[in-house]
Order: C-alpha cells, then structure tokens, then sequence
C-alpha cells in the first residue's frame, strides 16, 4: 500500500505537494481550493509589509523552457493579508492540509517587522523570501546569494517568531550550502529550494526590446528543474534540515526524483500553466502509480536515496 | 512553443465603433473557441486581456477606458499588435434558438457564438445594451451574421430605453432555449437572475484584472476561481 | 541587400555564428567543415596544459531543455592541441573563417603555460574559458564566479600573448558585470558570454542515482536562451567590450535576439545536437529572412537596439 | 522527451552467443531504422553505444570485449537495461540480391536490413566472419530470417578457412547488386576496395569510441565526419 503523507518538520502533510508561493493561491478561497484538489500544503503569496503594486504587465509569459516572471511582489501588505490568512487557515484545518505564509522584505527590520505581523495569524509555517530575483533594480541583489545576509534575516525572523520557520533559497547563489548553513545556525526549521532561476530575459526581435515590462524575470518550470534538483542534493547532502524541493516539478517522476534527491515534500507552481488546478491530482496519480511500480510504500522509504 | 510568447499581426482595417472606440480587423487568424480571450501587447506600453472579436480574421472590438485602450484606438493600418494566446474556456453553443445579451464593449465576447452557430441554421437573437447611441459596439457585426438584434440604450438615444434586461422582456422572437451574456458584472448579475427565474440554462463571461492570463498568478480570482483558467465563460450559478 | 558579415575585435567573420568551444569541433578536420557549413569562426574544444581523459559515459545528455554535460574537459594537452591547431588555421586561412582557440587551466600557472604554448599556433583568438563548472569536484568553483581570480587569469595570460583575447564567462557569477570589469581591466579584448547554466543534475528514477558519470553537469540549449540573453544585455550596457553571445541560440531569431541584447557575433553550440552541422545554414538562412522582413541591412545597425 | 533521457527495459531472454558474447532480447519495441544503434547505460558503471539488432522486441548483441560488455554479459532476464536512441543514420535498403558481409560482433548491425528485405522478397545472403567458431555471433538469426548464410573463420574451425572477403570471393548465389558491411575496419577497408573493384555500391557501418551520440561532443570524428550524426552508415567511398 502506497502511503502519499509526509511529514515536514513534525507537521503532517497529507501529500507531500506544496503549491509554491505567488502560484494561483492569492486569496483565501483559491488557497483552500488547491487544498481540496490535492494540495498536500498551500503557500500563500509572498508579503511584505507594506502594500506594492507590482510591476505592470507583461509580469509572466511562458516560453518554450517554462515561465518567466516580474511580478514584482505585488500583494496586500502584512496587516491586510494577516486577515486573508486567517480566513484560510481556519478553513485549511478542516482539511487537515498546513498554510505555509511567505514573507518577503527589502531590509532585515521589514523582514522582522512583516514576521511578527503574519505570525499573529498563526499559519504552520512562516516561510521567508530571501530569493526573489524580481525587485533587483529596486533592492539590490537577494539575501540569499549571501550566506551573512540570510543569517541575518533568518535570525531576526527567528526573534519574533516561535513557529516553524522556512527560509526559501535561490538556485543563483554560488554556495547554495553555505547560505543554507548561516540559515540553519540562525534557526531555521526548513529549506525551500529554490525560487527562481536567473534572472533571464525575453527580447521580442520585431519589437526590439524586453518583453517583460520589468526587462529581467525569474526563470521557472522545466528550464529550472535540473537545477533545482541539483540545489535539493546538495543540501540534503549537507544538512539535516527538511527540504521543500521546489522547481520545475510538473509529473510524478519529477516529483519522486525531487524526493530521492533529499526532498521531504516538493512544491508545485509553473505547472500550474495551462493545465489548472488539476495538476495536483494528476501529479498524485502520476506517483502513486510509480511507486507501486518500483516497489516503493512511502516517500520516507526513498528520501535521499539518489545519493549513492 | 518559441522563446518569443508573443505573435505579431498588424491592422489590416479599421472599423470605428462610434464614441466607444474601435475594431481592429489584423493581418491573420487565429483558431480559438467564442469566448476565449488574447492577451495584446503594446511594446513599452502594456499587456490586457481582449475577447476574440472574430477569429478570421482576427479582430478584436476596443472600448476606449483607459491609457492601454486608448493607445490601441489610435493604431492606424499597418501598425503592428502583439499577440499571445487565445487563452481561457469559451462558450460552447447549446439549444437551438440561443439570446445573446451585450453590455457595452461585451458586444465582442459573443460575435464569434453567433458566428459559429450560423452554419448550424440557429436563429440567433441579440440584445446589445450601452448607456448611449454612440457607445454601442458592433452592431454592424450581428446584423452582417444574420442575428435578429434589439437595442437598449439608458437614455433611449436607440432602441429601447432602459437596460438591456428590459430589452430581453421586450422580445418577441422565438422562444429563447439558451442565454449567453457578456458585459459589466451588474448586467450579468440580472441576467443570471432572469435565466434562473425561467429556468433557462446560461453562460457569462467574465472580466477580472489579469496579468498573466494562464492561470499562474492568481489576479484574475473570483472566489475560488481564476477567471483565466476555469473561465472567463462559467455558468451564470457563480453569480447567484 | 543583408549582409551577414560583422568584425570582432577588428577581426572580419564572414558570417555572424561561431562555432561553440567543445561542440563538433574537436579535431583540425571538423573545424574546418564547420566553418564551410557556414560557422563564420570556429573555437576549438578547451585545451589544458596536460593532456586529460576527462569524465567517464554518461557524460553528454539531452533533456527536455536541451543538453547537460559533464565532459570534464578531455583533451590532449596543449602541446598535441596546438598542433591541431596549426593545421586547422591553415586551411580555416583559405577559407577567410578566423579560429578561436580555448584554454583551460586549472591554476593561474596552468592558465598562461597553455596559452603560451598555444600562442604558438597563432589562432585569430584565444579563449579563456575560466567558466567551466563541470570540474568543480576536482578544482573548486571557476575563477568566472569572482571578478578578482578572472582578473588575475586574464592578466598572466594577457602577459605571454599579444593577440586577440576573449574571456569566457560564466551565467553563473552572481555579479557577471563585476567580473567583466576586472578582466577588461586585466586586458581582455573580447567577451564570449556564456558557458553552461548550473551545475544541473539528472535522477534517474528507476535506478536512483543521477545520471551523468560526475552527478552534476552543465546546462546548455534553449533553457539557457533567457539567462545569456539576460548575461549580453548587462553586459552590452555596462562595458564596451565586444561580445560572442552564446547559449541556446537554435534559429535565425535566437541569432537576431542575441544581436540586439548587444552581442557581435552569436555563438551556437547545442543547437547541433539531433540537426547536425547543417543547422548553422539554416539559421543563417533563417536570419536572412528576418533581416530582410525587419529591413535590417547591417547586423552593426540593430546591435545593443533592444537597449530601450 | 522527459527531462529523464532514459528508457528502461527489462531483459526478457538470453541467447548465448558461444564464447562471444550473449543476445539480450528486451521487453519493449523501438522504432528504428537497420543501421540505427542506442546507447545502454547501466547505472554506476558506463554508457555505451549499440546496435539495434531486433526492433520488436528490442535486441541486443554483445560481445564480450571489456568490463562494460562484461557486465552487459552478466545481466539475467528480469533485470533492467537504460537505453536511448536510436541515433544516427541507418542503412537504406537498395536493389534486390543484397550481399551482408558482418565480422564479430558486427553481425548485430545488419540483422534487422535483412528483416526489413525480406517482406520484399530480396534474396539476402550473408556472410559472417569471426576468429574462430565459438566467436561467431547470429548465425541462427539470419537463419530465423532466411538467409542464405555463408560463414569464414580464421581458423577453419567452422566454414571457410579465410577472411569474410575470401567467402564472398567464394559465394555462388545470385548476381549480388549490393554490399552492406559491418565489423572491424580493416574488413571494411577491404569489402571498400572489393565494391569499387566491381562497382558495386556499398554502404559500410563504422564504430568509434562515442560519448554523446548525438553529434555534439565531436569524440567520434572519422576524417571531417562525426560517426554517430552523419554516420554511423557511410557510402563505403569514405574508407578509400
Ligand atoms: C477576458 C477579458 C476580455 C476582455 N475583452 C475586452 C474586449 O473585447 N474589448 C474591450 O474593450 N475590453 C475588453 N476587456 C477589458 C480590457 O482588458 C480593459 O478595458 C483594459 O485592460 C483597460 O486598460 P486601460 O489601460 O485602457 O485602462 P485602465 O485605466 O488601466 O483600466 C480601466 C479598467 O480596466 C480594467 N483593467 C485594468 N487593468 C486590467 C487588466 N490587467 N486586465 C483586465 N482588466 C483590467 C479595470 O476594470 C479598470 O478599472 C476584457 C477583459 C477581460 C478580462
Ligand atoms: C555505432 C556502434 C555500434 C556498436 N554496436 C555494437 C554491437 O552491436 N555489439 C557490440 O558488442 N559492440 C558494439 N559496439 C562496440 C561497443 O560499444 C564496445 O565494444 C563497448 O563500448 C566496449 O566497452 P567495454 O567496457 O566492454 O570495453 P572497453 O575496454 O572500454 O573498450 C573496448 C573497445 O571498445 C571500444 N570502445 C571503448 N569505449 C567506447 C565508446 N565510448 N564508444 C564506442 N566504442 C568504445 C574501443 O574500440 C575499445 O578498444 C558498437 C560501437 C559503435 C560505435
Ligand atoms: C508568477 C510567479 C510568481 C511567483 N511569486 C513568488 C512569490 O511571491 N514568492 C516566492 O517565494 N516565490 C514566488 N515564485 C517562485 C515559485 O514559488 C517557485 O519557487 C518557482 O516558480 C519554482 O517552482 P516551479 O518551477 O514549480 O514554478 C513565483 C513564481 C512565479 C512563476
Ligand atoms: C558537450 C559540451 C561540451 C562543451 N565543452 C566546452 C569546452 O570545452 N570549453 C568551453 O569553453 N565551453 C564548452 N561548452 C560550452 C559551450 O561552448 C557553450 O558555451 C554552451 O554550451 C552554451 O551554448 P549552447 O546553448 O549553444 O550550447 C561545452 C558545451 C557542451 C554541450
Ligand atoms: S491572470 Fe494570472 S491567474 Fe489569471
Ligand atoms: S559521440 Fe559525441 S559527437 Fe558523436
């Protein structure tokens, strides 16, 4: 008998998919949806503590490797998406299924001051953004691309919250481990690996110039999946901190590989494209058709099993 | 699937839609269902979301509103637009005597429905609504396909005056065995109401803001619904 | 009329696509058919001091985005490669197609011995390929991830050769504008931007290993498009260094793309995997057509326009 | 293709191949060319490339030469077998008496032209050299095919006392219109000279050490040529 649960930090998860953070759950009720349809863990969209609009469009195109996108962390701000996960959780537990809620901020004290915020909706888990790729020409270069600055911020999130915290790294830092180890020591609970590639750029040829609006976007899907599951075997090599192995997965074999390569459970966003909500179900099916086939009765059995 | 998104066509023609803006008739085609949507892009400008006018050529129907919309009314022929999808789940044609109900620039989301169910010999009713005789859109279009078509304007400049719901009461053609609505949210809302009332089965389409328009980044929600994927056509229950 | 020539570094290519270091070319013969199938130069494979045997199978593989690999740069050392090298030039010379050679070392010292035993076969160019990341496991990260060890690379090399000289970049430098700076700074003359994406790595489900031989590899093809377009394009506004762009480029408009994020000449590598040689005429053909259709006389005339 | 390159089999038989090697026959069909080749992985020990004996079902012969055809040898039905593919260019099927000339483990590159000729009723003959007799490889294939099958060792120890050369010097059948060759170079290099001598056209097969097998990494070059993209099937002009 196939068993799908997975358990993240102690906290059970009934599938080991984890929509990925600014994929389709932006409100309460989309978040519960994916839940529902299969969702083992929903994260919200990342937040920071005062409202952004966003970059304007184009903000994400698909491309022939996936997506690319500059969203630019639009989102409601702390105090208001405070609410919006209050709504959700609630209804998250009835389903037994965990809200991860994303924090992002431009500076160690946002980061500090959007925690102590979110936390008092009390979702399972905080998961802090030090990678996203999108804000750049605004913020500088992400936390994560340096082991310092994500202790730092790591450290200061650690302050003000009690709850299990996940700290969300990027596939462009140089030593992937070494951040990862300033995250560990400053008290993270869990890695997500990775946010997006990059960035990369899109130029239209007859209108001669970047397509997105922003001129640069984090490269997700397929293009990412190698990357994202070489960043997954690294750290589990490293590190005993759980992994949520993020990046292209978009079939149960990309699921089962994100988990041999170290993953204990594996997000889900660009797959999203195209296909809906369904993907979750599909990917689940998918799965548990290949484990029966090697054999194989619970994901635990086989985490990290690729190292060899 | 290119590195590049989009596809470029440029204005063949140009059909004024009085004080509501225009028609963009392209260069090309491009093979979708009524009801799905493109997303045009303007370099240096912006990318929104357009019904499919018609798919042969591509046309799409521009309600002036804004700085986007208002760059796309000044496109001359010639001109180039930029182009990505068609994208979403449009209407699927049902019953043999359907009424189609417009609001303002939501004339351009049931052009290619009435287009598709010419050939199947359906006698197609439409009521176009807009609040003046100058803002109504594509006229033109539904009398070209054949449709049997009543106006509702808010201040009587043409047709009935009143909303395009009184206009529907009005209607003395053959008995409506389907009702396809597209407009602003309050029209699809009495709409929904009416069908319901009459038990008559309906389709909407609705609008929502939207950035990518591939059911990624979750702005075009409507409650557990993203607009871009799951729609933008839903039975008109997701209103009531 | 198009014209498909362009100059690099005062250096005329009869058409604008360089052959890739280590694609195809990897002896005198191959060299030269592919500059006859239209490469307009061709960079032979990366050559160190000694001679190596490189990684075992499998050690090139195609995926979903295009090809990763782990060759472990094999070769047969600089003094049999500079031999090679002679005969290739002679007869690339009749058929006006300038020869890039590459060097690779994995030290300063091991990086101007074989470039000065390859100076010896007078290349149009030499290549300082410091951006390899499929060695990692033997020589730590590549000296193209740090803007101070590319400088002193470029410097010692630049010390025993008085030709043209191109510094092969990495998409993986965290701050590639840093690091062209200092080897422009050290003296390069030319940029070629950029090496492979990564490192990735391939699981094998059913056998739960990765799948290269050296577990990791490098990305290379269409899901590297957006990041070396991104790479060119900061690089073209930041410096004014010529640059080869290289990484993905499959067709005429990939080409074109390259040109307007600011590159002079468009590296194709990959591309070969499955079409063949034949692939270069077809982009060529390719390019052509869209110069023509976009009124585009002169390559020089659209080069960087994407700069809005 | 997945991002996975690999297709797994299963073993589903052995044929034993004397002191040469075994015939793994698969448990899956690969749609291919004769000519085509694959490349097995066995995971933690190497990839290799191979030709494709049978099509349906998958099948491979292998000789015993080093530690990866070893372990090839030691694979027992049920256990698994990596392969991708097929690659290259394979042999086109030309006149109607074609002559096979395969020496060791080249044998393998020409079984499945004699299958694909047969449904057109050509008159295939083969010969098939090898050091000595227990080295011979497929002879009960080309027989399964019906075949007319002459053999050579070096040896005498089975068929003629010669080379594959000195047994097509020796055949007796019909008027040959065509000569296919695969195995080692030299042999090659003389069923080359022995076309041109009688004009006869002649497509040969050649081996180098592969890496990729997808024309990329250059290491099996052969002159401007690279043996697995433009290759591995050459007019045999390209060894003279
Ligand atoms: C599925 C769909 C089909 C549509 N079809 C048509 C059509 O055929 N003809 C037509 O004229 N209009 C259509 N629209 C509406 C059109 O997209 C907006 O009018 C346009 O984006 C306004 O841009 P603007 O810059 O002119 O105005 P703005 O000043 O930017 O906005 C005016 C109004 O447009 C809406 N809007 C703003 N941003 C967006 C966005 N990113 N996506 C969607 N709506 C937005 C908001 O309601 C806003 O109040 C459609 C919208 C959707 C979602
Ligand atoms: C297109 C092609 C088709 C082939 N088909 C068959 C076949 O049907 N049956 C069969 O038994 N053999 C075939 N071979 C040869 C087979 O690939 C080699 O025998 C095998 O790789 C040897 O591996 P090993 O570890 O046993 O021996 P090793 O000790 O590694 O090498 C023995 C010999 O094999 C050759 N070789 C080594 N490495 C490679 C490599 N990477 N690629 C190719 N050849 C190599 C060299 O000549 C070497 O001397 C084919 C080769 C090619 C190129
Ligand atoms: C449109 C879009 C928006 C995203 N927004 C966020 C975000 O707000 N916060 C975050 O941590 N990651 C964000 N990401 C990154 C994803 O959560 C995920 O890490 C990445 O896309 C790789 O996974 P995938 O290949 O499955 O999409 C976004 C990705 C996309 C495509
Ligand atoms: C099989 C293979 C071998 C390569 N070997 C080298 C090399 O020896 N030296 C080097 O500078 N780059 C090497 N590269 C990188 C390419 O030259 C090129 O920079 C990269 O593949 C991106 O271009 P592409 O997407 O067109 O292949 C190699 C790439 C591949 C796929
Ligand atoms: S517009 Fe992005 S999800 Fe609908
Ligand atoms: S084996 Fe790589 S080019 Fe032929």
């Amino acid at each position: 008998m196939t068993d799908l649960c997975v358990e993240l930090c102690g906290v059970k998860l009934p599938t080991p998919l984890v929509l990925a953070s600014g994929i389709w759950g932006c409100c309460a009720e989309t978040l519960v949806r994916a839940a529902r349809e299969g969702a083992g863990a929903v994260t919200a969209k990342s937040c920071s503590l005062e409202p952004r609009v966003g970059h304007p469009n184009p903000t994400v195109l698909p491309w022939s490797g996936g997506l690319i996108n500059a969203v630019g962390l639009s989102n409601p701000g702390a105090p208001a998406e405070r609410d919006v996960l209050r709504t959700a959780r609630g209804e998250l537990a009835q389903l037994g299924v965990p809200l991860i809620a994303s924090v992002y901020g431009h500076s160690v004290e946002g980061f500090w001051e959007a925690v102590r915020l979110i936390a008092q909706a009390e979702p399972d888990f905080i998961e802090l953004n030090i990678s996203c790729p999108n804000v750049e020409s605004e913020f500088g270069k992400p936390f994560a691309l340096d082991p310092d600055a994500a202790g730092r911020v790591t450290a200061a999130a650690r302050a003000v919250y009690a709850g299990k915290l996940l700290v969300k790294l990027s596939p462009n830092a140089p030593e992937i481990v070494a951040v990862a180890r300033a995250v560990a020591a400053a008290g993270a609970d869990g890695l997500t690996a990775v946010n997006t590639l990059g960035p990369g750029m899109l130029i239209d040829v007859r209108a001669r110039r970047p397509v997105l609006a922003n001129r640069v976007g984090g490269i997700s899907g397929p293009a990412l999946h190698p990357v994202a599951v070489r960043c997954v075997y690294e750290l589990a090599g490293a590190l005993d901190l759980p992994i949520i192995g993020t990046g292209g997965v978009r079939s149960g074999e990309d699921a089962l590989r994100m988990v041999m390569a170290g993953a204990t459970a594996v997000g889900v966003g660009s797959a999203l494209c195209g296909e809906g909500i369904g993907v979750f179900r599909r990917i689940l099916n998918e799965l548990e058709g290949l484990m029966t086939e090697e054999g194989i009765d619970h994901l635990a059995d086989v985490r990290g099993c690729a190292h060899v | 699937m290119s590195s590049q998104p989009h596809t470029v066509m440029r204005v063949a023609d140009l059909v004024p839609e009085g004080a509501a803006g225009v028609t963009l008739i392209l260069d090309g085609a491009l093979d979708c269902q009524p009801g799905q949507f493109i997303m045009a892009w303007l370099p240096g400008i912006e990318e929104r979301p357009f019904s499919v006018m018609d798919d042969a050529p591509l046309s799409l129907s521009v309600a002036h509103v804004g700085p986007f919309t208002h760059a796309l009314c000044l496109l001359q022929p010639g001109d180039r637009l930029w182009l990505r999808g068609p994208y979403g789940h449009g209407f699927a044609l049902h019953g043999a005597h359907p009424l189609l109900i417009a609001g303002g620039s939501g004339a351009a989301g049931l052009t290619l429905l009435a287009k598709r169910a010419r050939p199947r010999g359906d006698q197609v009713s439409v009521v176009l609504g807009a609040r003046t005789a100058d803002l109504l859109m594509l006229r033109w279009r539904y009398e070209e396909l054949g449709c049997v078509v009543a106006i509702a304007t808010d201040d009587g400049s043409c047709g009935l005056c009143g909303t395009a719901l009184d206009a529907c009461n009005a209607l003395d053609g053959p008995q409506h065995d389907v009702l396809y609505a597209c407009g602003p949210e309050p029209m699809l809302r009495a709409v929904a109401r009416y069908a319901r009332d009459r038990a008559l089965p309906c389709w909407v389409s609705l609008e929502r803001v939207m950035k990518c328009g591939i059911g990624v980044c979750g702005s075009c929600h409507c409650g557990e619904r993203l607009v871009c994927a799951d729609g933008p056509v839903f039975a008109s229950s997701v209103l009531l």
